[in-house]
């Protein structure tokens, strides 16, 4: 399966397909996502119909926008992760067209994480109130009793958009290709190695706390 | 920083529904939709109105609102509204460590927590690599299907409460409190059992839990079976739930359900057959598939899975290995850094975590997915233009828990 | 019998099963007079346990508000020493309108009557210390030394301001302060009056001198005399005694000791006379 | 006699118990007083006389008002008896025990269930449309209860013999949907205007094979006295009209489930849907009067049936024949012992025969049982006499008063009959509103004309060529 996933997918993957214990992770750019998954669903040697998973993840430095997809062919899951969002404005292009379950889970990525998912006809919060403002599962949002792992001023109002002094950043995109992520002493995110995207903003970590 | 309460009311507010004029008619809530469907669907054609079915209503499994917009008795569109239920389990699970994960996660489907609590469990597992012991795999897949049978009994009851029977939800209930004294006598608990734990489980199986399944599986099933005899051939239950509700494969798979949902429609996906975890492989069961995918269909296939877990928890006691329960693991548990996407077939279908970890003893991102919060999206599609009577029948069907959908 | 081919007998059939059911035996048990026999392993008893002694085994030192996962134990209670009342609630989740759903913080300016028993601090050169320190976990120590330098003692307030804005738990900064000798909880009173019970020291007679010590000041270790001038502590000399008992009074250690001392000293310093003549 | 003494000024604060007291007084002081005027002044008798001369000429109009009160007083306990009996068969079914606190067995359950609801306030929402809001109970209630004044109980005892008493019945059960629809509509809450709405549907199609199907019997009966109609069906079990109508029993009973709107058919107040129907809204004694009109509903269906198919007060089985080769006859004498002629020995049965009896017995007893001591058996002696006696009595008053017999064997019917109504409130879930209205038309519909049309046929067959 790895092989043919290479073979019909080569040059828009970032990172050469990889097998991770019983999944196959894709790293591609958000924006040839669609595409690629409908090449995923539609071609005749992958057939991953089921949408097993969809989800936001939010790596500190970029956001991600994660699928897991299953086929009856396949022994293993494939993981597509669109990776390279940037952290302000996150925008993927919506899979609803292919799998109207996704639906829901993208209500529930842009409640959480705020991506905007274009083409999704109904992008509302799902769980929060209609009037709520920001974005709760961000790494910025900090927990208003969690100073450790959020900003060092102690309860951070959530809206204020202030960099963090020492988020705790440790994106791990591990993977053998040496795109992972080179972490500091104590899970300082010391650099982001070659696979950030182009788009990824050029982030050093040791700025100013504010 | 914080917006004076005065200028920013929240639509929850009592004063914002008391100061509104509002007549029987009026659109709920009065907001500005934000959406063309929130637009499409709150523009209320003649004839036409707007009722709240929850979120306190008899028949909604949980704290779930659906506002129905129905012409006399029929439903034209509904607009389900979720978020009464929310704890923000995920954010809690990234800021305890991979232990305090176990106990939040045991409320979200909480009439079958021993699956919804083994999502952490499974997840560290395969991240650390870890070698769990054999007895305690065993102890886990017993406990899982005991489970399993107690939420069918509950599901077939609560299927005929919401369709208006009461016998059948007594029996349920019979049947299930004796499952559940016992895995109390193993687990400590009767509903959030917090038994699971990464390596293994929390205690071993002692004389009280054993004579009480011994007892229980002279008789195991038998209040099901007086469930199925009042309900089976039940010429009223029959055409209420017979060519109702009926989810085509393609509409199953495109809409991302699982479990008894999906089965029912023919494709034979089984989170323990398609991806097997624990010792699923060397245990003989086989997946029963329906076709017509009606809730009829979906009713008959809880019924035979029933059995087919009868036959593991059989194979189970038999084959219980010894040796240890759980594995040795450091007092600071640190899991390596990686992704792992763990998945289960809990009762309502896959249950499945993507735990990503980056090497300190707190998951970085621990996304639940939860199988009732993709099969509850078919109800929208489902009951359009059926009566108010088969939302009830439908919803019931696809039997949602709200814990796991509002996480 | 094939029932779905005659309309109506399924139903008939489901009403017979139902009379049938009358006559078999009940499931409920009757609560108050038969009682449902409880698992030996089972948990859902929410007990305090006491000793044999009838003292409740709990000395709010916070590890099991700390290990709780979903951090819901609100423990209230006085120190072991009974020295001061000690609070520490549940966290909020996404508490973004703090006015409404932050009544049960820890160390935050809420009006809470479970705060009133200690007496407020004030923070701001608590704040200096903690920015100092980088609001760093690592080094609470160095923060609580210089906080009992500048307030005289550990206030409470302050020790929850500082486990609150370095999110440490309550229960780490509470065990490092009750750890260290040089940390105190009480505030500073006129004089200390510290009597060695190494082993040696009390071959030497120490433990007369403690008593001795313990009579005229009418107090016990770690206590303040009555009239709040003097308080009699415990040290440990580290085998420097020499020759009696090793004492140490406002810090400078005594030649010699002897119970007759103990008892002109204490009387000299209740009645507030400079150390020097008393020895 | 000067006017009673001014009471003297009661002290302050005295105690209820004292009010209540003194008001007696009072009262009985006033009573007295006006007898004594009455009598002195002779105007007394001439008032009496004046009674009894008016009563006589309207007997009817006064027997009329003791039967309607009697009918009204009789349906509360009725309806307690019926929702207790509710309670404890369905816990049966559900192997549970139901109410077993309140009372023995919890007899006294749906007792306290209606003071709790007395005791409720009756909280009238805002928005509602007030005059409709509170009256609506009282239609429902009354609706249901007027339509016992035509069912006969027993031989003499109905309460009133109406020539078109099957008539009168249905009339008056109408009035209930009416009632229905105004607590949905004025209630301001949709699910309730959805009940109400449901309501007035599921009467237009049930109300129809409801009447339909008593065709059948007026037919054979030619009256619509139900009087009558028990009448005819004396005597043997067969003569009832069931046998001779049973497709008619069938669509009338299916029929009267879903005019009591019981399971199958309950979707007025379909609790997993419509949370509770039209009496969301209503609280304290209005949602008392809901409740208690459906259970008074079910009885009133099931007596109706009792009446109409399963011949009334009749037993079914004709024991004259029996009694005459008894030479018992009815209503039985003592033989014509006079008891004057006893003189004293008259006081000596009260205080002699009893002792005799049990002695009688309990030695009975002492022999049979060897290992029992004396005061037991003297114990059962005296139980087992009591009990002899007591079945001798009562059989006795059975067989001499007609009436109560009539009574015993129409009430077991009739709770025969909602123990039946029961039983499918156990075990059958709801069926949706338009599988209701096809059922109602497209088969019990028909059924029912067919019915007619044949009992019509076969009436003409048997005069034309049989008599």
């Amino acid at each position: 399966m790895l092989t043919t996933l290479d073979g019909r997918l080569g040059d828009r993957l970032v990172v050469p397909a990889e097998a991770m214990g019983d999944t196959i992770e894709l790293v591609v750019r958000p924006r040839d996502l669609t595409d690629v998954m409908r090449t995923l669903r539609d071609d005749g040697a992958l057939r991953f119909e089921l949408l097993a998973d969809l989800c936001g993840v939010d790596t500190g430095l970029t956001m991600q926008v994660v699928y897991h997809l299953w086929s009856p062919l396949s022994a293993d899951w494939v993981r597509v992760i669109a990776d390279g969002l940037s952290r302000d404005d996150p925008r993927v292009p919506s899979v609803v067209q292919l799998w109207p379950g996704a639906e829901w889970a993208e209500r529930e990525a842009y409640d959480m994480f705020g991506i905007e998912f274009e083409g999704n006809r109904d992008l509302r919060r799902i769980y929060m109130p209609p009037d709520y403002l920001s974005f709760p599962l961000r790494k910025d949002f900090a927990l208003a009793d969690d100073a450790s792992r959020g900003t060092g001023a102690g309860i951070r109002h959530a809206e204020q958009p202030v960099a963090p002094a020492e988020v705790r950043l440790a994106p791990v995109i591990r993977s053998s290709a040496g795109a992972g992520a080179v972490l500091g002493a104590d899970g300082e995110l010391l650099a982001l190695a070659a696979s950030a995207t182009d788009e990824a903003p050029a982030v050093d970590s040791g700025e100013e706390p504010a | 920083m914080t917006t004076p309460r005065e200028q920013v009311r929240s639509l929850d507010d009592p004063e914002v529904m008391v100061q509104t004029p509002g007549t029987i008619y009026d659109t709920i809530p009065p907001l500005t939709p934000r959406t063309e469907r929130e637009a499409e669907f709150y523009d209320v054609g003649d004839g036409e109105m707007l009722v709240n079915l929850g979120p306190q209503h008899p028949s909604t499994h949980g704290v779930l609102r659906v506002v129905l917009k129905i012409d006399g008795e029929k439903i034209v569109d509904l607009d389900p509204v979720m978020g009464y239920l929310h704890r923000g389990v995920e954010k809690i699970c990234e800021h305890g460590d991979w232990h305090h994960a176990i106990s939040n996660t045991d409320p979200l489907e909480y009439a079958a927590s021993m699956f919804s609590e083994s999502l952490p469990v499974l997840s560290a597992e395969r991240l650390l690599e870890l070698e769990v012991p054999r007895r305690a795999e065993y102890i886990r897949v017993l406990a899982w299907e005991l489970n399993r049978i107690s939420s069918h009994a509950l599901f077939i009851g609560w299927l005929a409460l919401d369709l208006g029977g009461i016998t059948p939800i007594l029996y349920g209930f019979g049947e299930r409190d004796e499952i559940v004294e016992m895995l109390a006598s193993l687990t400590g608990q009767k509903l959030l059992f917090n038994y699971m734990r990464i390596g293994g489980v929390n205690g071993d199986l002692n004389h009280d839990f054993l004579s009480r399944l011994g007892d229980w599986m002279s008789r195991a099933g038998a209040r099901i079976n007086d469930q199925a005899t009042l309900m089976n051939e039940n010429e009223i239950f029959v055409n209420r739930t017979k060519g109702l509700g009926v989810v085509s494969r393609e509409m199953a798979l495109q809409y991302g359900m699982s479990g008894p949902p999906l089965r029912a429609t023919g494709v034979p996906y089984d989170v323990r057959r398609a991806h097997p975890y624990s010792v699923y492989p060397e245990l003989e069961f086989d997946i029963p598939v329906r076709s017509d995918g009606d809730s009829y269909a979906r009713y008959l296939l809880h019924v035979d899975e029933i059995k087919q877990s009868l036959r593991i928890i059989d194979q189970v006691l038999h084959q219980m290995p010894d040796g240890p329960v759980m594995a040795k693991l450091p007092r600071l548990l640190r899991v390596p850094p990686g992704r792992a996407f763990a998945a289960l077939e809990s009762p309502r279908g896959q249950y499945a975590v993507y735990a990503v970890s980056d090497g300190s003893d707190q998951p970085f991102r621990f996304r639940i997915h939860d199988p009732s919060f993709f099969n509850l999206q078919a109800v929208v599609p489902l009951t359009r233009g059926h009566l108010l009577a088969d939302i009830m029948a439908i919803m019931a069907s696809l039997d949602p828990i709200m814990g796991g959908i509002d996480k | 019998m094939r029932t779905d081919r005659i309309p109506g007998l399924a139903i008939v059939k489901g009403m017979l099963f139902a009379v049938r059911q009358v006559f078999r035996p009940n499931l409920t048990v009757r609560y108050p007079e038969e009682l449902n026999e409880i698992s030996p392993r089972h948990r859902g008893r929410l007990i305090l346990l006491y000793d044999e002694a009838g003292t409740l085994k709990c000395e709010t030192c916070f590890q099991c508000a700390q290990a709780c996962p979903i951090e819901c134990i609100d423990m209230g209670g006085v120190d072991t020493r009974n020295r001061y009342h000690v609070h520490w609630g549940a966290s909020e989740q996404y508490a973004e309108r703090r006015e409404e759903s932050a009544l049960r913080r820890s160390g935050r300016p809420v009006p809470d009557r479970t705060f009133d028993p200690f007496e407020p601090v004030d923070l701001g050169p608590l704040d200096e210390i903690l920015a100092a320190g980088k609001y760093k976990p690592a080094n609470a120590l160095a923060m609580l030394e210089s906080a009992q330098g500048v307030y005289g003692h550990l206030p409470v307030a302050a020790l929850q301001h500082m486990a609150h804005q370095t999110g440490a738990d309550y229960a780490a900064l509470y065990g490092m302060a009750t750890s260290y000798p040089h940390l105190h909880f009480e505030p500073p009173v006129g004089h200390i009056v510290r009597v060695c019970r190494c082993t040696q020291c009390t071959l030497l007679g120490g433990g007369r001198v403690l008593a001795a010590f313990r009579e005229h000041l009418g107090t016990d270790v770690g206590g303040v005399s009555p009239d709040g001038a003097v308080r009699l502590d415990v040290t440990a000399c580290g085998g420097t005694s020499s020759g009696s008992a090793y004492v140490e009074v406002d810090g400078e250690p005594l030649p010699k000791s002897s119970p007759e001392d103990a008892a002109t000293i204490a009387a000299a310093l209740r009645a507030n006379v400079p150390q020097g003549e008393a020895a | 006699m000067s006017a009673a003494t001014t009471p003297t000024p009661t002290p302050a604060g005295v105690s209820p118990l004292g009010k209540v007291v003194l008001a007696l007084l009072a009262v009985v002081l006033a009573g007295a007083l006006a007898f004594f005027l009455l009598w002195v002044t002779g105007v007394g008798p001439l008032a009496v006389d004046w009674i009894i001369e008016t009563g006589d000429a309207n007997i009817e109009i006064l027997r009329f008002i003791a039967a309607a009160t009697g009918v009204l007083l009789f349906t509360v306990p009725a309806a307690f008896v019926i929702i207790y009996m509710e309670l404890k068969l369905i816990a049966q079914m559900n192997l549970r025990v139901g109410p077993d606190r309140t009372g023995p067995w919890g007899s006294l359950a749906s007792l306290m269930a209606g003071l709790k609801v007395l005791s409720k306030e009756d909280f009238t929402p805002r928005g509602v449309d007030v005059p409709v809001y509170t009256l609506a109970p009282a239609v429902v209630f009354l609706a249901s209860v007027m339509t016992l004044l035509v069912i006969p109980f027993a031989p003499g005892m109905a309460g009133y013999y109406m020539e078109l008493g099957l008539l009168y019945f249905f009339a008056a059960s109408g009035i209930g949907v009416v009632g229905l629809m105004m607590a949905g509509w004025s209630s301001f809450n949709k699910y309730s205007l959805l009940g109400g709405i449901r309501a007035a549907a599921a009467v237009i199609s049930y109300e129809l094979p409801l009447i339909l199907g008593t065709f059948g019997v007026v037919l054979l009966a030619g009256t619509l006295n139900l009087g009558q109609i028990v009448e005819n069906q004396a005597g043997w079990m067969w003569n009832w009209y069931a046998f001779q109508q049973p497709l008619a029993l069938i669509i009338f009973f299916i029929a009267a489930t879903a005019e009591a709107g019981r399971t199958p058919f309950d979707y007025t107040e379909a609790d997993s849907e419509l949370v509770a129907g039209f009496a969301t809204e209503y609280s304290g004694m209005r949602f008392g009067f809901f409740f208690f009109a459906e259970y008074v509903n079910v009885f009133i269906l099931s007596a109706l049936t009792v009446t109409l198919f399963l011949g009334g007060y009749h037993t079914g089985v004709d024991i004259d024949p029996i009694l005459g080769f008894l030479g018992v006859t009815t209503p039985v004498e003592l033989g014509n012992i006079d008891p004057g002629s006893l003189g004293p020995w008259l006081l000596a049965i009260p205080f002699l025969v009893p002792p005799i009896l049990v002695l009688a017995v309990s030695g009975l007893i002492w022999m049979v049982k060897s290992e029992w001591g004396i005061i037991k058996s003297l114990v059962v002696g005296f139980v087992l006499t009591n009990l002899l006696v007591g079945a001798a009595v009562s059989f006795w008053a059975i067989f001499s008063f007609e009436a109560l017999l009539g009574l015993l064997v129409f009430f077991g019917k009739s709770f025969g009959l909602v123990a039946l109504f029961v039983l499918m409130r156990a075990t059958y879930p709801r069926v949706r509103i338009d599988q209701m209205a096809n059922f109602a038309w497209k088969w019990l519909m028909p059924a029912a004309l067919l019915n007619i049309f044949v009992t019509a046929g076969a009436i003409i067959i048997v005069r034309e060529y049989f008599s």
